[in-house]
């Protein structure tokens, strides 16, 4: 080795990775989703101890147990606030979430709205198959209204939830969209997202095999947005009010300082509290 | 196609490298998930096939030397499409997949990897690249070679291979 | 080199087999023809963490009479591989009676729990004999081989073959029925397992049924028209069960966004006159008790079946326990009296949900039943459960005569008062949940308050919920105090043990809350031993009859947790041998 | 009288409300969306037997008692849900969800969302006073930033929620904004919202004058909104996205059918149900 | 027409009047004067439903020892208009003694419990005289009647009168003591009532202090370095409090969306190593019993404070009820061991929150502090509360020795296993609500599921509590069992029976859970009459007790509802007479 590989990352994409193997389905889109963010920590040059993968519940979910960094695998929906309340309280942490359609949109849909508001430095990853794979396929926020299936038979009725544009009303710091298939793309997304202060969201397509199989056909439906992601929000708005849902990138970058009240700066001792009760 | 430039002894053997050494991780994390899902079979298929990638990122690194690499971020590499010519379609395992399958999958790696690296080798100003290139290409068609008498022996399964009448598990 | 064995009235088997293999699907046709044999049966499965394809077990037990619990022992264990199958070992009692058929020859070897167990071994390559049929499939081989071991008449199995397969259409049909053939040709080479006898006489009558299908059905029965819900392990089938039976019948389902969402639509639509379900599992039901604490307060009747699993948290969802009763019984914020109830078999899934619909109805209150995974997921063939003629029957307002006026929350001396259903003229009001007066305004008075506690108690408390209170059986001067699914094994040991000294009776408690503190005291009048079993860590069906009522001193307590269920012989043991202390 | 009078609604405003006296401090705007209310209903000529309100907890969420209609006064938040299983299970009633700003954008965000995608025919007014009336003055979703508060003291730092662009994200079908002190104004819009099949969203800026003295000059923020409602929805989004809070009107329309699976229409007994099971 | 009457220890009076009249803030300067004259007080405050502007009433009780409970009857009644008045009739038990002062001439007359009551009356026509005064108000002419005729130095008042009012410059204060100056003239024209003593002694080391106050400051003392919280009455002045407080020093409190969003971020935080709270009442705990069964499951320590009012539902927000016991200690799913405490006086708020953050922290477990409405915003002089050295001691991991794993829920005697901080190197872990093996990873085994409910369960069970799990006083084969908030009362009527044949002893139960079976069993031995005393409508306590003790056969049980506080009369009664049955 020579003196410039000294540049390349302290660690390399699979020193993230822990030595419990995935229950995922082969050829599951979270696969891929956990190399993009193996890499994207690699190329971030973070130290696997300072980092910490916070998720819900669903197969997407599992992914901290798959990591070797610090990881919470909370109840379903919950994750936004766990991560929150780490990342208030720990600063000095990076703080990844990773959920699913059901987990971030359907039961936990309130906390995304409010972390999008909030802007605390999180980076939420939602890997999206409009299914509910864990509970085994029915339809979650993200679905086509005629998918059929056992909980609602010829589809659910129900026009489909928009994330980036809901993140973007909500507030949300960066809004990007990447694909499993796209591993590297979507490693590249993630360090900037990690990056970028405040609260980024970046919606994951990825497949579920299993209950989606119609999905294989996503890779063809994929397609670079060329945007530019500082657009002024009324235009990014628009743009992703009307996106196809497949155009991946990043499609909106905000300015907003992130939500960081200081913590361990004391100005008072507790005697001092105590006086203000005494006589 | 787009033509590919790399003019770099360096810069050619970062990919090179990067090439197999995904190649390799991808085939040992498959054979990890075949495991998983008790398909012993392609389980060490895959073993198999990521034991010969890494073996080829040692030659490459044999043939690197001294030679300074850079590092180059995973999304920055020359590939065609953003991911390595090499890396397999993962979408495309499946938990009953035959080796036949892993075989096809593997094949079009492959072809991928050898005009990747024929096609450095016919536009590169660089020739000690250049020698490389064709090298590592001619080798890559060694293999598409020897998988394909491999595949004769694990001829394509019938329709409905994958055909699983029970119903998946209810988890969470 | 069979070996004739005695004729039995119950068999069990284990079809084991991994990565698609067909097994619970094999299972499931087992069962099938069985119960077209006449038999009934009992199906459970387990599998490991693999969303899909990872080795995974159909247990069956088939019996010339109803099986009410999972067995002792195994008679027969036939896996098509053996990969993994260590999973299952904890789940699977085997004795050297036990005969063990697997594939000796295949890639992984037969584990040590099976070769150093004391089994009978006996050896079928299903792989090769499968690709020798066209379309040949091991689990369709497996069939035959059982079939031919445990005495199924091959023309029930081709049946439920047939039945199975019909939309995948004749060719199919043809490849399962001769794997079935080669595997019936092959059973003579192996041990012989006890055979169970043909039955005779009547197999009309009979249904083939889930639990969590059984309780689907039972709310049906009862009159609910309206479900919300959100899907959760083990709870799901019965949504997706109903959603189609119920658009059928003229009712609906709604996936909510949420249990929070599911609790409150269903209260919204029973509030409109509709009676309505959720039905959930343990986290799901935490999420919920903000607003069955609302029902209570406002009066709405509403039912929340929850299907138990393995706890604390996420725990182990895919496993039974009964851990979630302390819950039910407490979880709402304030004083609020609402019911509970508990299934003690499959088949009365089918009874209790029904009832459950009436109380709600009839008491305008939350009920909560308590079924859980062993009950919820498992398959049975069952005697027909009749239909009882509980049927939602909610006191409704009509119009007050001129210069009357209505009062929704009006003290009566049965504590309930007639309920408006809206579009009713004249009755307008507003539910609440905050304390208030008889005509609903809120009020934070003491009267108001005593007087409104008092009433939602006494509905609950002054109801006459007959003898459903609970099942009894057995007789002797040992009592075993038990609920839900323990109820299953505990009936099979007092079967096996009534007419020996240790002659015992049972007492299930279908209804927990309200406490039947008289009934029960009646029941256990004279018991010299009090025996209480439950599945949980804590003890907590102990520690909710303690509360209730006076236990015997020398009362035993059988506690233990999930994933495994509680058998028979347990419980028997634990009857002969007294509890260990 | 004269022929013409024949015409008038059978019931007037008066008709619609209860002889339960509210709790509010008087100047509170709720006493005057109270009143547009039951003159909404009044022209509506809807008979009180067959309109229900619905309520989560707040001061504003205590409109139902105060209503002579049906009414639910249900737990914080919850309203949203409760009013959809009403609806599902009685499509022949009117039904009214009325909420504050805390109890619909923050603890009840998620239902909002929802209802918005499944369109379900509610009528959605949530009387805005950006605060936590009724416990005493916390900052709510909709506060400023930098509003004082003793929960926040020197304000959230937390940047506003915009419920109109987040209702059209999530898929409302009609989007108003009103003012409480234009009683007969918003009137109207309650008369269109109601009429309008599917979800209808209308926030009422309603000034809490005990808590936010400082909104009395919301009479002169206010002003008409002169959009085609029926505009094309990525323009909408634009246009919602960056607008002031203060432009009143009927600002979007849209045309999905509402969601009402049949009910009450049975094509098969319950004896067809069992003959399933049967052997 | 004064007459002269005894001096006396305990003084209770209530100034009520409506519409801004400023009977809370005279209350409070009231109990402010008291303070500095050196007595002790209690203030509590009771309002009508309207939002503001309704009809309110300051209840104080004034001693030269510390006060512990609500009076059982008042002294002196002032009130500055009688507008719905009646609504405190409940809450102002009055006898021939009380002295009423009110505006005879004022609109609305007096109510009827008043005039038709047996108590003595005086007339002041505030109005007037405050309008004959510059800036008078009528609610500083009251201050300067009760101060006179209580026995208030004129000083005190004064002084406090200057505290609160020096933000509004000296003209505001002006007018205030000419107010209470016109006030005491005439307080010679009224009947009289007993004098407070002017107390001798020390009044340094004496604080002013609510109970929610108190327990914000316990969990600072604690060691509380993040809150996450949702508004909700009668908790929101816990973090009104400590959101300055904790950035004072170096903490921070974040609002969150909801209760889900604030136990979930309390939990967050606390794993990332910071001692973590929140608080809320009977619905935001309902809504929080998911996550804080993740808590137990994933073995992150969190402190819960459920400041408790009426219930069910919404109920009575304004009012006390210890009627979300149930709830504490049961509504997790499944079997999971947590800690409930409960302070047991305003005072106690401080000690209890403090001790609950070292067991949670300690053991590694969510630990509900259950304070209720009458601790929680009742104000109170207190002596100063020591400072106990209860410090979060979090036992934490450090980075393995090569070759060794770091395990996360590893097996150990105590049940505690070192947490390791994130941040740590070597030592990443997954926190997980799915049962686990000891190194975290899902297991859904029967072995990892056992060990590992065992360990959860050891943590609680087998910890020290020490002598702190009860407060106990008093002597005599009586013994009065109770919690809470009704410990006061008891206190004060084991007081008032101390050294008379009805000499009775308390147990005031600190430790709720784990049930402290030993010590309780310990404490109730040689008890001839032991009697139950909370304030619930089923009887919570009553049943929790006889789940987990036995006791005697004859237990008496006093158990009524809110919202009227227990009075130790009541308690006295009870002793002397028995409870009626
Ligand atoms: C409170 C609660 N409700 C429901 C569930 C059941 N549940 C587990 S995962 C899941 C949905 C998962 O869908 P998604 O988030 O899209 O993840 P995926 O499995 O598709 O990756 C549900 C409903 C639960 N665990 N907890
Ligand atoms: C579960 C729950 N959490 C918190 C509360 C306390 N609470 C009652 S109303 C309210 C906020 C009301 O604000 P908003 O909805 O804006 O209504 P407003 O009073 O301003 O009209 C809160 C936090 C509660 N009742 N229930
Ligand atoms: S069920 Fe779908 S989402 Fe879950 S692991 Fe399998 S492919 Fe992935
Ligand atoms: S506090 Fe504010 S919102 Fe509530 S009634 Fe008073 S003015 Fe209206
Ligand atoms: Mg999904
Ligand atoms: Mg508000």
């Amino acid at each position: 080795m020579t003196a410039e590989t000294a540049l390349a990352p302290k660690h390399s994409p699979r020193d993230y990775k822990s030595d419990i193997k995935p229950v995922w389905c082969p050829g599951c889109g979270d696969y891929s989703v956990l190399g993009s963010i193996t890499k994207a920590f690699s190329e971030l040059n973070l130290d696997p101890e300072n980092v910490a993968v916070i998720s819900g519940i669903g197969c997407s979910s599992r992914i901290p147990a798959y990591t070797d960094c610090y990881g919470f695998h909370g109840v379903h929906g919950r994750s936004l606030p766990l991560a929150a309340g780490l990342k208030v309280a720990r600063p000095d942490m990076t703080v990844l979430v990773a959920s699913g359609d059901g987990d971030g949109f359907s039961i936990g849909g309130n906390h995304f709205m409010h972390a999008c508001r909030r802007n605390v430095d999180l980076t939420y990853v939602v890997m999206d198959n409009r299914v509910y794979g864990m509970t085994k396929g029915q339809a979650s926020p993200t679905t086509e209204p005629d998918w059929d299936n056992a909980l609602t038979p010829g589809g659910s009725g129900i026009s489909p939830f928009r994330p980036l544009v809901i993140a973007l009303a909500a507030g949300a710091n960066f809004i990007a969209r990447g694909f499993s298939g796209d591993q590297n793309g979507t490693a590249k997304l993630l360090k900037e997202a990690i990056e970028h202060p405040g609260f980024s969201f970046v919606q994951i397509l990825s497949p579920c095999v299993t209950f989606r199989p119609d999905q294989k056909t996503w890779k063809d439906d994929v397609h670079d947005a060329a945007v530019d992601p500082t657009d002024e929000i009324g235009r990014a708005a628009r743009r992703l009010m009307t996106d196809d849902g497949f155009n991946t990138g990043v499609l909106y970058k905000g300015e907003r300082e992130a939500f960081q009240p200081p913590i361990g700066e004391a100005t008072a001792t507790v005697a001092d509290l105590e006086g203000k009760f005494a006589l | 196609m787009s033509t590919l430039d790399i003019n770099n002894i360096g810069e050619f053997l970062a990919h090179a490298h990067a090439l197999e050494a995904e190649a390799a991780s991808q085939y040992a994390d498959l054979a990890e998930q075949m495991e998983v899902h008790n398909n012993t079979e392609v389980a060490e298929l895959f073993h198999k096939l990521a034991e010969i990638e890494g073996k080829h990122i040692g030659k490459i690194d044999d043939k690197a030397g001294d030679t300074p690499i850079p590092h180059i971020p995973p999304w920055e590499y020359k590939w065609e499409g953003g991911q390595s010519p090499e890396a397999v379609v993962d979408m495309d395992a499946h938990y009953m997949m035959t080796p036949h399958h892993a075989l096809r999958m593997s094949l079009k790696a492959e072809e991928r990897a050898a005009d990747f690296f024929q096609r450095i080798a016919d536009n590169t100003t660089d020739e000690e690249v250049r020698s490389l290139s064709a090298e590592m290409a001619e080798e890559e068609r060694d293999h598409i070679k020897w998988l394909n008498e491999w595949l004769k022996k694990y001829p394509e399964p019938e329709n409905g291979w994958d055909e699983d009448m029970d119903p998946p598990m209810l988890q969470e | 080199m069979n070996q004739p064995t005695d004729n039995t009235t119950s068999i069990s088997l284990v079809l084991a087999g991994s990565g698609g293999s067909g097994v619970i699907t094999a299972g499931n046709m087992l069962l099938a023809a069985a119960a077209k044999a006449g038999w009934y049966g009992l199906m459970t499965r387990s599998a490991g963490p693999q969303i899909r394809g990872g080795e995974a077990a159909a247990l069956l037990r088939l019996s010339s009479e109803p099986v009410s619990a999972q067995p002792d022992r195994y008679d027969l264990i036939i896996a098509l591989d053996w990969l993994n199958f260590e999973r299952f070992a904890d789940e699977i009692p085997l004795d050297k009676d036990t005969v063990i058929i697997g594939d000796a020859s295949a890639a992984k070897k037969t584990p040590a729990f099976v070769t150093e167990g004391p089994a009978r071994r006996g050896d079928i390559d299903f792989k090769s004999m499968s690709k020798a049929i066209p379309g040949g499939r091991p689990n369709m081989i497996a069939l035959g081989t059982i079939g031919a071991l445990i005495g199924l008449p091959e023309d029930a199995l081709d049946a439920a073959l047939s039945d199975a397969l019909a939309k995948r259409g004749e060719d199919a049909i043809a490849a399962s029925r001769a794997g079935a053939e080669a595997g019936r040709a092959i059973a003579a080479e192996m041990p012989a397992t006890p055979k169970l006898p043909t039955p005779e006489g009547e197999k009309a009558g009979r249904w083939l049924i889930s639990g969590n299908e059984a309780a689907g059905l039972g709310a049906i029965r009862g009159g609910v028209r309206f479900v919300a819900a959100y899907p959760i392990t083990p709870a799901t089938e019965i949504l997706e069960w109903m959603s189609p039976a119920l658009t059928k019948v003229g009712g609906v389902l709604v996936q909510a966004e949420d249990e929070l969402a599911s609790i409150n639509m269903a209260i919204g639509g029973s509030y409109g006159g509709v009676p309505a379900l959720t039905a959930t599992s343990g986290p799901g039901l935490a999420l919920m008790t903000e607003a069955i604490g609302l029902a209570v307060a406002s009066e709405v009747p509403v039912v929340i079946v929850d299907v138990m699993r393995g706890g604390p948290s996420t725990g182990i969802p895919t496993k039974s326990e009964q851990s979630d009763l302390n819950m039910a019984l407490y979880a709402l914020p304030g004083d609020a009296p609402h019911i509970v109830v508990a299934p003690n078999s499959i088949r009365d899934c089918v009874f209790t949900t029904q009832w459950s619909v009436h109380l709600a109805e009839a008491m305008q209150t939350p009920a909560i039943v308590l079924s859980d995974q062993a009950l919820g997921q498992a398959k049975s063939v069952i005697a027909a459960p009749a239909d009882i003629a509980f049927f939602a029957q909610r006191e409704t307002a009509t119009t007050p005569a001129e210069g009357e006026e209505y009062q929704r929350y009006a003290v009566t001396a049965s504590g309930v008062s007639p309920m408006a259903v809206p579009g009713t003229p004249g009755c307008a009001y507003t539910a609440d949940g905050l304390e208030h007066n008889p005509r609903g305004t809120p009020s934070g008075g003491a009267k108001d308050h005593h007087i409104q506690l008092d009433k939602r108690q006494r509905k609950t408390d002054d109801f006459d919920y007959g003898q459903h209170w609970a099942d009894q059986a057995g007789e002797g001067d040992t009592v075993v105090l038990t609920w839900g699914s323990c109820t299953g094994p505990v009936l099979e040991a007092l079967d096996n043990l009534a007419g020996t000294e240790q002659s015992a009776r049972m007492v299930s408690m279908r209804l927990l809350m309200p406490a039947p503190k008289e009934q029960l005291a009646n029941a256990l009048e004279g018991a010299k031993r009090v025996i209480v079993v439950e599945q949980t860590h804590s003890g907590q069906f102990m520690g909710y009859l303690r509360a209730n009522i006076d236990l015997p001193k020398n009362v035993e307590h059988h506690c233990t947790p999930g994933p495994l269920p509680i058998r028979p012989g347990d419980i028997e043991t634990l009857i002969k041998e007294g509890t260990p202390s």
